[in-house]
């Protein structure tokens, strides 16, 4: 093992993990409240309505940030799988799995908030807009790797099939983005009003940062949680592992 | 040529199967692997032919060719037969010998009792014929080590003959054989490695 | 390069053998294409402005029933174990039971669908698009199949388990292959551009998806 | 409604989605502490068997109780 390495397994050591998550979660949980209700206060008595959209405005102060949090919950998981294939660590698996239905929630949020800002903006729930299918098919792709992880039974060749579907898919990911903008500039002409115009003012952009930050926050503090809890649960399969083992000896000696 | 493993750990599904196993096998010899199920006989020879990873430890075929991996230089002969249903023997034979490299199907045939059969779909033969088909290919293209995973298992007695005979003759032509057994296979092995319930302690 | 041509040629005398898979994806191609205009109705006007799509999408669909056995046969019988210690790096190995999926099923759907393209009154400019488009795209089909069927290999429910997984991945090639024959059909989008796109895409695809299926079916042999 | 902002003709809309946010996070949430919970008590149940891993023998009682 290489010096690189041994550090590395240090830091990522299960139990070492779960000693720096304890430290970290109540100040991140902290951190996101207190974001949070800021975010809130901002975005519905201080910001002003926007003179295209009216009220529903309101609506970007969360479906932008789970639109971001969406695609930076694929780049957790992308990272995460590298980091899965190369060293072979089970924490990395374990960043990976639990974030992928963190990721889907934020994905779905991201859809129904537009299309609740649809209805009113445009006059139906749903639109094909490219930035809405794009994130649809991206929900797609978090479906099946979640699929996976649930298919495969042992848990270190879930981890590397779903490692490698994950970046396959994060290598897809601009090659869709790009071809639904494609499709979509050829079947629509670009009548509709985009969901964020060129010029945001500042009144509505700190509540937004402030939202996005919020929601960041929140996502870490639930990673955080699941992944202390992945961890649990490995620890009781690999005692019942022993335990499974430890009465086969015994009964072994009996017969 | 020399096989050498040195402190081999072998862990599956979380389970240490084996650790710190190490041996030697020259050329012109043969090793019999036993012990009870799950003791790792079959993770051995998957490991050496390289399909799973060795948790720690090396593998290395000493004299061997050194520009392919130990897997191209080994046959493995595991509880599959690897044949085609929809093929004849003849064909079945025939893309091996395409897609491995060499070899006279005539004389495998023969090896293994088959030449009667050359014409008949896989599919319509027995268990046995089929395990003896699917063990032709040991005689059909050369590689210096084998891997035999209960080669005899679903042989007659009379078929074990063929199967023991090749082992035989491939040890004397300074091959190595690896074959884990429950049944003795009528072939005389230099060494036995005894598998125990490792990790299990 | 001969274990590569003789693991395709191999391929495609089973397929030709077995037959079952060729005729199955012949056969749901044509029945998915004939029941549409029954949902939609037989306005051939209609018909023949959506024909690009639904010929698209049921060709996928059609494919997407018979990638799940690219690799399910060999690793079923133990003869992928024995193909994985040949000479042939399992990425080829990949390569060349998705080339011979692409042969053996892509080739049949993409000459089949001008057949198809009468029922649905497509233009008469647009046919050799249609050919032309699908002989493109059909490769990357096969290859991303391959690499589901990879990844689920040995599982229980892995038909349904692979649509999930790779339907996503086929949209660029859909998008793009219809573009470019919408492209033809009414314009005023070149057909050029899409057209290249779509080679890029498949070329690209060919390149990338065996790496990604041999790491899947090392972890298989595992 | 003094001390909800007025939010126009669309506030239906506003509510919801802010509404289905909050309902689907709780969600996740809740589920996230339930199978923790789950875990711990499974890890305590087998430790009160006196399965234990070999390497956290030693100290086992005290990792086991922080949550």
């Amino acid at each position: 093992m290489t010096q690189a390495e041994g550090t590395f397994n240090r830091l990522a050591n299960p139990t070492r993990f779960m000693g720096l998550a304890s430290t970290i979660l109540p100040w991140l949980t902290c951190l996101t409240a207190l974001l949070l209700l800021t975010g809130l206060y901002l975005a519905f008595f201080v910001a002003p309505e926007d003179y295209q959209q009216g009220h529903t405005v309101k609506i970007m102060f969360i479906h932008v940030p789970f639109a971001w949090l969406a695609m930076m919950g694929y780049s957790v998981i992308t990272i995460a799988s590298i980091g899965s294939l190369i060293w072979r660590h089970p924490m990395a698996d374990v960043a990976a799995k639990t974030a992928a239905p963190i990721g889907a929630c934020f994905t779905l949020l991201a859809l129904v908030t537009g299309s609740l800002w649809g209805k009113p903006m445009w006059g139906t729930y749903w639109v094909w807009d490219a930035r809405l299918t794009s994130v649809l098919l991206l929900f797609f792709l978090y479906l099946g790797l979640m699929a996976l992880w649930q298919a495969i039974e042992e848990p270190s060749r879930a981890g590397r099939a779903a490692a490698i579907l994950a970046i396959v898919g994060s290598v897809n990911i601009p090659i869709i983005k790009f071809s639904v903008d494609w499709w979509n500039t050829l079947h629509q002409p670009a009548s509709v009003a985009k969901l964020d115009g060129p010029s945001i003012h500042s009144s509505i952009l700190t509540p937004l940062l402030i939202m996005a930050a919020a929601f960041t926050c929140l996502f870490f503090v639930m990673h955080l949680m699941a992944m202390r809890t992945e961890v649990l649960r490995r620890r009781v399969q690999a005692l019942q592992l022993t335990h499974v083992d430890a009465a086969g000896v015994t009964q072994g000696a009996r017969a | 040529m020399k096989l050498a493993l040195k402190d081999l750990k072998c862990v599956r599904g979380g389970r240490t199967v084996f650790e710190g196993l190490s041996l030697n096998v020259r050329d012109g010899t043969g090793v019999e692997l036993t012990g009870p199920n799950g003791s790792g006989k079959s993770s051995l020879l998957r490991m050496l032919a390289g399909f799973i990873p060795a948790a720690a430890g090396h593998i290395h075929l000493e004299g061997g060719d050194n520009d392919v991996s130990l897997g191209e230089q080994c046959h493995y002969v595991g509880h599959l037969n690897g044949v085609k249903r929809a093929l004849s023997v003849q064909e079945n034979l025939a893309f091996w010998t395409e897609y491995l490299g060499g070899g006279e199907i005539e004389s495998a045939l023969s090896a293994f009792d088959l030449e009667n059969l050359s014409h008949i779909p896989a599919g319509l033969l027995s268990a046995g014929q089929a395990r003896r088909l699917g063990l032709a290919r040991l005689a059909l293209v050369h590689r210096p080590v084998w891997l035999l995973d209960e080669p005899s298992v679903s042989l007659d007695k009379g078929s074990r003959k063929f199967l023991s005979t090749a082992i035989a003759s491939h040890i004397k032509a300074g091959g190595i054989v690896i074959a884990a057994t429950h049944a003795p296979l009528g072939v005389k092995f230099a060494q036995s490695l005894k598998l125990g319930t490792g990790g299990r302690s | 390069m001969k274990a590569f041509t003789s693991l395709v040629a191999r391929d495609l005398r089973l397929a030709w053998r077995e037959g079952g898979a060729i005729s199955t994806a012949l056969g749901f191609y044509l029945v998915v294409v004939a029941i549409l205009p029954l949902g939609l109705g037989p306005d051939l006007n209609l018909l023949a402005r959506i024909a690009p799509g639904i010929l698209w999408v049921a060709l996928l669909l059609a494919a997407l029933l018979s990638v799940d056995r690219i690799f399910h046969n060999d690793h079923e019988d133990g003869t992928l174990e024995i193909i994985a210690l040949g000479p042939l790096p399992l990425e080829l190995v990949a390569a060349a039971k998705a080339t011979a999926h692409w042969i053996s099923i892509g080739i049949p759907l993409t000459l089949a669908a001008p057949i198809l393209a009468l029922l649905l009154n497509l233009p008469a400019n647009a046919f050799w698009v249609l050919v032309l488009t699908m002989a493109t795209g059909t490769p990357a089909i096969s290859f991303l199949g391959a690499l589901g069927a990879a990844l689920t290999l040995g599982l229980g429910r892995g038909g349904l388990l692979l649509a999930l997984l790779i339907l996503p991945l086929y949209a660029p090639v859909l998008i793009f292959g219809v573009a470019a024959m919408n492209a033809v059909i009414t314009g005023p989008s070149p057909f050029l551009s899409s057209y290249l796109i779509l080679c890029a895409i498949t070329l690209a695809t060919i390149v990338l998806a065996p790496i990604a299926s041999a790491a899947a079916l090392r972890l298989n042999l595992n | 409604m003094s001390v909800f902002p007025d939010l126009g003709d669309h506030a239906g809309f506003i509510w919801m989605a802010y509404g289905v946010s909050a309902l689907v996070l709780a969600g996740l949430i809740g589920w996230i502490r339930i199978d923790a919970r789950r875990q711990m008590t499974l890890l305590d149940d087998l430790e009160a068997r006196g399965i234990r891993r070999r390497s956290s023998r030693a100290k086992s009682k005290g990792a086991s109780k922080a949550r």
